[in-house]
């Protein structure tokens, strides 16, 4: 272990301000990019299964 | 081996068998990637010594260097799937290409924004004209130019062969651009302001980014994989079996 | 008469009859040249060290500027549809459309270039190295330009997104040919970066006329 | 005029053609057979996909299923060939603005080594005689439509396909380019054409209607 106590571990030696400003920033980019399709994958088959239904009832009014 | 590669090549092409056999693949990949991710980031951050010159802050480098080696592979993916939709009209090549796109992008982001974090505590400075950072920065503009153009044709496939076109065009250019602008970079100034090259890395330095390097492709793994079953959903909602699945 | 010759005359016929279409890019080179010591400094020792960097960013954005037109007028009034049914080779015809791009607005643009380096006091041994980095690389500047001007034909308003996708492209002879002639100004040697360009050239007049080819045929596909 | 189409053999064939456009079908198992002396119309409403069926045969798309022959050969094996052979005529004229009736035509035709004082009779022939250098932007859409046309007595393509031709035209233009259809056709050439205008008074005229054979393909 390079750190003596966690309150040092975070201070990263005066440069944690930029060592976790770096890995902040990236986490956010990194979110977006796992949520984003999940968000969609969702919203998709939402859209598509009511499609499917409403399809179904009409052909069976028909 | 060539029918065994021409089984391969029919099997991708197939959106279904993508979808099936990738259902088992998520879960790995997530725990792979999400225990790479813990393992290397302790290590890198709390057990590997500082750097002689730099200080802690060099403990960006687990996450720069990865994101800059995916950002090309990812451009390289991007041109090699386009040009296999334009010799072959597969479909799977092309949603795939446009897939990679804005994930490459972001890692493209992330390289650029943790170097001039980096080179605020080491050079003094947000931004320098480093021989990286600039090619990055256009390696960036390059990823925007496909996105550009896939949106802004009528319809769906040429944005797709435009894509491909331009990516394949980019491919050839990016090793002379980034010749180009090291050799330009060295002109102008003294090579002492290295970002990433060391004589030799201290091993206890040097795994925690290996692990960090695997990690990251298995992570642009899964987000390719997931953006692609999404795209096939999309593509083939009017088939049979992504009605059964819709259904349940 | 091939087509391709048909067409290289009837575009060059056409730019004789418009010649809004090649004299406004060259007024934007003027134009451009002149904002740098309006803008940042008229001092001739400072103007003396840009001057080759200026005019050649100058060359650039008006390169951009003529290339919009390119291919868009063939799109809309049918003539890509009637080289597509002629069974001719498309490659050849972008070479030849390079071609005529070039002679509209990169030897225009090398033969002015010597009075903007008037202009921006440019060092009196750097004019050899302007002109030859120019004559060069201009025509790299078309070929390339091609390309992005076929991807972006059929889009509304392709003018932007064109220079989005070319300017990248552009950086490697930005900077051999301003470093070319920034060395000719101290006095140092340049056959590297001109023979670089030369490479470029080389290079791009075999490849890009196929990205060319494949893009026009998108085009098409409507 | 020494062009005599009949001595050029013509054979285009399409054996169960299919085309798919959005995830529409437009026609399929589509079998047609253009021979010297044919004059082929396609109908149909709009968005049956004439045009595009039109492209397909003049070897401008090759997006689609099926087989495209010409002398019993795959069209693309030998597509010069075959494009020096066929006339075609989109609905876009091809006609420069800025340029004067003569310059247009001397490009329209380059493909085929046409001599100067055969472009000014075939303009004299579509009645722009004393408007060969007169820009075209001073012409009327008619006129300008009929400076492309003017192709069409002076190409020696055996097999023409027009899509729309009639657009734009005046009544005496309509009635020189269906005579020239006719004389064309009777002289052993071939034509093939979308158009909503009546052809009937040639005689061998023979009509594929798209919109019908998507009804049975309904039907069925």
């Amino acid at each position: 272990m390079e750190f003596n106590s966690f309150a040092e571990f975070l201070a990263m030696g005066n440069h944690g301000f930029y060592v976790w400003l770096s890995y902040g920033l990236s986490a956010v980019v990194i979110a977006w990019n796992v949520v984003q399709p999940v968000l969609r994958r969702r919203r998709l088959i939402k859209e598509q299964a009511q499609r499917l239904r409403r399809e179904k009832k009409h052909a069976s009014q028909a | 081996m060539w029918q065994w590669l021409k089984q391969l090549y029919h099997r991708l092409g197939s959106p279904k068998w993508f979808y099936e056999i990738t259902e088992k693949w998520i879960p790995w990949l997530a725990v792979l990637s999400a225990l790479g991710c813990v393992a290397g980031l302790v290590l890198g951050l709390a057990y590997a010594p500082a750097d002689y010159l730099q200080g802690n802050s060099f403990r960006i480098i687990y996450i720069h260097v990865p994101a800059a080696i995916l950002a090309q592979s990812a451009f390289m993916m991007m041109a090699v799937a386009g040009a296999v939709y334009l010799i072959w009209k597969m479909k799977m090549a092309a949603w795939v290409a446009k897939v990679v796109a804005p994930i490459g992008a972001s890692f493209c982001l992330i390289a650029l924004f943790t170097g001039a974090i980096w080179g605020k505590p080491t050079w003094g400075t947000w931004w320098v004209w480093d021989a990286r950072l600039t090619s990055m920065l256009l390696l960036l503009f390059l990823y925007f130019g496909v996105i550009a153009l896939q949106q802004a044709m009528d319809s769906e496939e040429s944005g797709y062969k435009a894509g491909a076109i331009l990516a394949l065009v980019g491919l050839v250019n990016i090793p002379i651009i980034k010749y180009s602008v090291e050799w330009w970079n060295t002109l102008h100034q003294p090579a002492t302001l290295k970002l990433t090259e060391k004589p030799s890395m201290h091993p206890d330095m040097l795994i925690p980014l290996l692990i960090m390097i695997v990690t990251t492709y298995l992570f642009f793994a899964l987000l390719v994989i997931l953006r692609t079953r999404n795209e096939i959903l999309w593509h083939e909602r009017k088939r049979q079996w992504v009605k059964e699945i819709l259904e349940n | 008469m091939s087509l391709v010759t048909a067409t290289v005359k009837r575009d060059l016929l056409l730019a004789a009859r418009n010649p809004g279409e090649w004299l406004n890019p060259l007024m934007f080179f003027l134009m451009v040249a002149a904002l740098f010591p309006l803008a940042v400094d008229p001092d001739p020792k400072f103007l003396s060290k840009i001057a080759g960097g200026v005019i050649w960013v100058a060359a650039l954005l008006s390169t951009l500027l003529s290339l919009d037109a390119l291919y868009k007028a063939d799109v809309e009034d049918g003539s890509l549809e009637q080289w597509l049914a002629s069974g001719e080779s498309l490659y050849a015809m972008s070479l030849g459309k390079a071609l005529v791009h070039w002679c509209i607005s990169g030897l225009p643009l090398t033969i002015m270039a010597p009075v903007l380096g008037l202009m921006l006091s440019l060092p009196q041994d750097a004019y050899a190295a302007l002109l030859l980095s120019l004559l060069v690389g201009t025509p790299v500047l078309s070929l390339l330009g091609a390309v992005g001007a076929a991807l972006t034909a059929g889009v509304r308003s392709g003018g932007l997104l064109l220079s989005l996708l070319i300017l990248p492209l552009y950086i490697p002879v930005l900077i051999f040919a301003a470093s070319a002639v920034y060395h000719a100004g101290i006095g140092m040697d340049y056959n590297g970066q001109i023979g670089f360009l030369g490479a470029l050239l080389a290079l791009a007049a075999c490849l890009t006329p196929f990205a060319s080819a494949a893009a026009l045929k998108l085009n098409l596909s409507r | 005029m020494s062009f005599a189409p009949d001595q050029i053999k013509i054979d285009l064939e399409a054996r169960q053609l299919c085309c798919e456009r959005d995830d529409r079908i437009l026609f399929d198992q589509l079998d047609l057979r253009v021979e010297n002396g044919d004059l082929l119309q396609l109908a149909g409403p709009n968005g049956a996909g004439k045009t595009t069926l039109l492209r397909l045969l003049a070897g401008l798309n090759r997006d689609y299923d099926g087989e495209l022959l010409w002398h019993g050969q795959p069209l693309y094996d030998d597509f010069s060939s075959y494009a020096a052979q066929r006339l075609y005529q989109g609905h876009l004229a091809a006609v420069k603005k800025a340029l004067t009736p003569i310059e247009n035509l001397r490009w329209l035709v380059s493909q085929w080594s046409v001599d100067d004082a055969r472009l000014w009779q075939a303009l004299d022939e579509v009645e722009l005689a004393g408007y060969e250098e007169t820009p075209c932007q001073q012409l009327s859409a008619g006129q300008q439509r009929r400076v492309a046309l003017a192709r069409l007595c002076i190409a020696p393509a055996a097999l023409w396909i027009l899509d729309e031709p009639f657009t734009a035209l005046d009544k005496s233009g309509v009635a020189w380019l269906e005579k020239r259809i006719q004389k064309h056709v009777e002289a052993g050439g071939a034509v093939i054409i979308t158009s909503h205008h009546a052809l009937e008074n040639i005689a061998s005229l023979k009509q594929l209607d798209l919109g019908q054979l998507a009804m049975n393909r309904g039907q069925a």
